[in-house]
């Protein structure tokens, strides 16, 4: 859970300058450019961020994009206080930065023609962190692709479980799993496309139990933190340690694909579902 | 903005009563530290006192026997069930072994192997949670720690025996939950329960871990607001200065309220018992719902 | 003593007439050199001749990606399938990488999930067997060889779609068999199906590896023998000196097989497979029943 | 495969000398003593071979068990010789030699009261290989199990498949496997008792497949045979390497029970099933 912030730190230096400096490699492209190659280097192929809008602008037909259960917003139920101040205050001012009322957009719509329910995470939202409204539309979004019998795509983008929330927020994982589980119990598809990054609460929970676990290049996928690691096993870690390609490697992921291909990989992956 | 879904009313301190307050000591660190304390009673400790017949079993048939999550058949009161639990240890060395109660992959696979056991010899699963957190070393990551808990929660949502977990100690985040997921949740009085460590929080959100205490107090990581919450079920009360001070009296505590929680349990159809459990999970978190 | 409980008659050369034959040069032994050919056709040949379009799937989702061992959705003339097989390689250093098709137990796990996935998806299960046998090393013993397979001989037994199992080369063993439990199990006329390798077991019974041309004789490791005792159900003819000497035309006859045997399998209901298939396997072997 | 021959000739040196010597330790131990202490060694505790009716006489109440399916046994049907003559000669050697009629013994009865459905492999018979007699007694005793609603039990004490009869007896593997998939599909339990030496096919295939993998101290539990191993890799192999120890260590043995425990052990386990 400790990334998000300074990932966040590190967006805000950018974002509105007409360049935009690739995290990877450096190079400075056009804002423009940047934004017409999905957000994606040029030169590096590092993949970065993307809203959960531009995500499904990119994904669904035309006009067949329906938001469900939007109307879920977090809730400050501990009337939790760090030093920068309360709970509530951070996701109201999230909720207006965003425009969006949770860390995820939940909908059905049309993928080259097939139907399906999809819940998109979006970084920009407290670091996609799990809360307890993430929670509950990452699983309302199964109940519907369950009750409609139409397969689920996850798209994660997460720092972890929320912790301003307490032990609710873990509670989530138990809670986004049993719907992952209703999902299997009926044979119905489950993709999850693991996005830079996806750790903590959320890769130990839906974003790893994919039928099909799918990553764009280069994305951070873990558990634990690297500085933890590092002390407890004392000793550095390798250079591509819990990348996507790392996960692949040991067995955790199917298929790394380009943003621009992903699209067609998922109805491609999902015309092979016969029932 | 939005209507409230649940009408949990909490006391909680207002924000500059907090700021006012000794941080250092407030009730929820009292309880972190009884938690931790270098006496508080371990799995095993319970185990020679209330169980009857144990059966370990070893191994999750695909890498290794994971020796700090332990399992296995065993009798409490004539009831029988499957026993898995995190295993701490109290000497160093049994502390080395056990890897502090912290599990790898292996211990949260071998604990899935388990539940599946006892769903085919249909007898109850129940867990004992008392775990720092699952590992976080790079054999861990390497062999899937993330997916080894994920599958747990998967996999525990639909297993077809009661399943009663009980928060003995520590209930350090996705560790704890990977043999969390149950029909009735129980917790010692004293016992913790929260999404990361105190010194994790205060280090994030505080920048700074000593202010532990104040996380602690924050996140609710205690027995009572957890039931407030509906995170659990039912307290087990400590006696006195806490489980250490009289071991045989909370262990007796433990085994009553284990057996008064399976029986009703046993009464349900697997389907009634399969959809309350998702009913349960389901309702766990608060947000807002807006009009 | 007893009575034959089958009507097969062997052909077999008498003793005597065995012992004057110039063991080096017998037909069971020219199709174990046909088999390990260095240009033989590999799985990749002919998954780049006959699939339309293949989606690798990788990991076993506990250890790695085992590349001696490969899978994924994949189309055949227009039929949905999950295409799983061993993967040798032609260049040193693919073979190298591929080690040699012997697939470790995370090679057979991840056919394992593969198949599941099939299920899931309600595809029939395509299976290619190419292999000197399960990979005989320190690590494979360690994450349990042995585990691997059996489990995979069991599920198989229960996979609830069609599996059809062609054997392109060496079919090695357990190794082989570890993703050889099928409906229909389809052969090439040049491939061969061993309990053990000739070598290993002119070695243990002729105590020296050089009468494995006898081992491979008497062991009935070739596609005929193999057809008579009931172990594999239909051999695909290869063209003039073997697969090798004309890839498209062998690929075709595969392609064309499986299609055919696909078919009359998608008619029955999930009971009547199991059930076939159970029985399928119940009638494999030859003892004497007496009275 | 290539251990039972060398351990069947250990075996006849001493087998009509009033001293055992323990392969082990290399104790003299009477043969009175080593037999009643059930062919176990008192210094070292080495677990030696013991015939079917042996280990049956051991397990089960007195007069309780009924032999099943004895009239089985191995025929030649590849007409299979090799330096030594032929397989038939071999195999009905054998069943002069051991007085049972094919590498396992199968039958019903009680142990400490509860039915259970049993088959103990013998060592003496061909080295315990996995013929197709074998294979079929294994699959029809399963089926007793099964249709009778009785947990199973098998001894395992195999060098392997038995290569006189060919790519039939790797089918062993796969039929014993159906017969235990089909009782896991029922929820019958079966236990498996893996004892020295469990190898090759056979531990490829129903023995490594026990609701509960039990074995007896120190037995030799193996895939590819160690000399294999050490070609291979091309260097030594741990002193403790395949052991039933080292299968706990790995995760695939759950329990190392004493010979004279095991009775009260399996009966211990099975009043657990509670269907
Ligand atoms: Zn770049
Ligand atoms: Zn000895």
């Amino acid at each position: 859970m400790a990334w998000f912030s300074e990932a966040i730190t590190e967006r805000k230096k950018t974002k509105k300058d007409l360049w935009v400096k690739c995290k990877k490699c450096g190079s400075h492209i056009y804002a423009d450019e940047w934004k017409k190659n999905l957000n994606v280097c040029p030169s590096c192929n590092y993949h970065g961020a993307i809203t959960s809008y531009e995500r499904i602008n990119l994904l669904f037909d035309k006009g067949s994009f329906k938001e469900l259960f939007d109307n879920i917003s977090p809730k400050d139920s501990l009337n939790f206080v760090d030093l920068k101040g309360s709970y509530k205050d951070k996701y109201e001012a999230n909720i207006k930065k965003t425009g969006i009322s949770e860390s995820v957009v939940t909908g059905h719509g049309k993928m080259n023609g097939i139907p399906v329910v999809i819940a998109v995470m979006d970084f920009r939202f407290l670091g996609g962190s799990l809360g307890s409204g993430t929670g509950e539309k990452i699983l309302q979004a199964a109940n519907y692709a369950h009750d409609h019998n139409l397969p689920y795509i996850v798209f994660s983008a997460s720092g972890g479980a929320r912790m301003q929330e307490g032990a609710l927020s873990l509670m989530q994982m138990a809670k986004t799993c049993a719907g992952v589980a209703r999902l299997n119990r009926k044979n119905i598809p489950y993709v999850s496309v693991l996005t830079n990054p996806t750790t903590g609460g959320v890769s130990a929970s839906y974003a790893m139990m994919g039928d099909i676990n799918v990553s764009e290049p280069g994305a951070l996928i873990a558990f634990a933190g690297r500085r933890v690691i590092e002390q407890t096993i004392g000793e550095n870690l390798p250079d591509d340690f819990q990348t996507a390609e790392y996960l692949r490697e040991h067995g955790f992921v199917d298929s790394i694909v380009n943003r621009k291909d992903l699209k067609d990989y998922l109805t491609n992956v999902l015309s092979y579902y016969n029932r | 903005m939005g209507q409230e879904i649940d009408n949990i009313v909490m006391d909680e301190p207002k924000v500059d009563e907090m700021k006012k307050k000794n941080k250092k000591e407030n009730a929820s660190w009292n309880i972190v530290q009884v938690s931790r304390h270098p006496k508080r009673p371990i799995l095993q400790d319970y185990i020679s006192h209330i169980v009857e017949n144990f059966v370990e079993l070893h191994g999750d048939r695909y890498f290794s026997d994971d020796k700090a999550m332990i399992g296995g058949f065993a009798e409490i009161g004539g009831q029988k069930i499957m026993l898995i639990g995190h295993n701490k240890g109290k000497k160093t060395n049994e502390n080395i072994e056990r890897n502090f109660g912290m599990a790898k992959p292996d211990g949260y696979r071998k604990a899935l192997r388990l539940m599946k056991l006892a769903q085919r010899f249909n007898i109850p699963v129940v867990t004992f949670i008392d775990t720092p957190g699952a590992f976080p070393g790079l054999e861990a990551e390497e062999r899937g720690q993330a997916e080894a808990i994920a599958k747990n929660l998967t996999e525990m949502a639909s297993i077809e025996v009661p399943i009663v977990c009980v928060v003995i100690g520590e209930g350090g985040s996705g560790g704890a939950l990977g043999i969390g997921v149950g029909d009735r949740i129980l917790m010692l009085s004293n016992a913790i329960y929260s999404v990361i460590s105190p010194e994790g929080c205060a280090s994030i959100l505080w920048r700074d871990a000593a202010f532990a205490p104040d996380a602690a107090e924050a996140m609710n990581i205690t027995a009572k607001p957890l039931l407030k919450h509906g995170i659990i079920d039912e307290i087990i009360e400590e006696p006195g200065e806490g489980a250490h001070t009289d071991v045989k009296t909370v262990a007796e505590s433990i085994k009553t309220s284990i057996l008064k929680n399976i029986k009703p349990l046993q009464k349900l159809s697997i389907d009634e018992l399969i959809q309350s459990r998702f009913e349960k999970f389901s309702a766990m978190g608060k947000f807002t719902v807006n009009k």
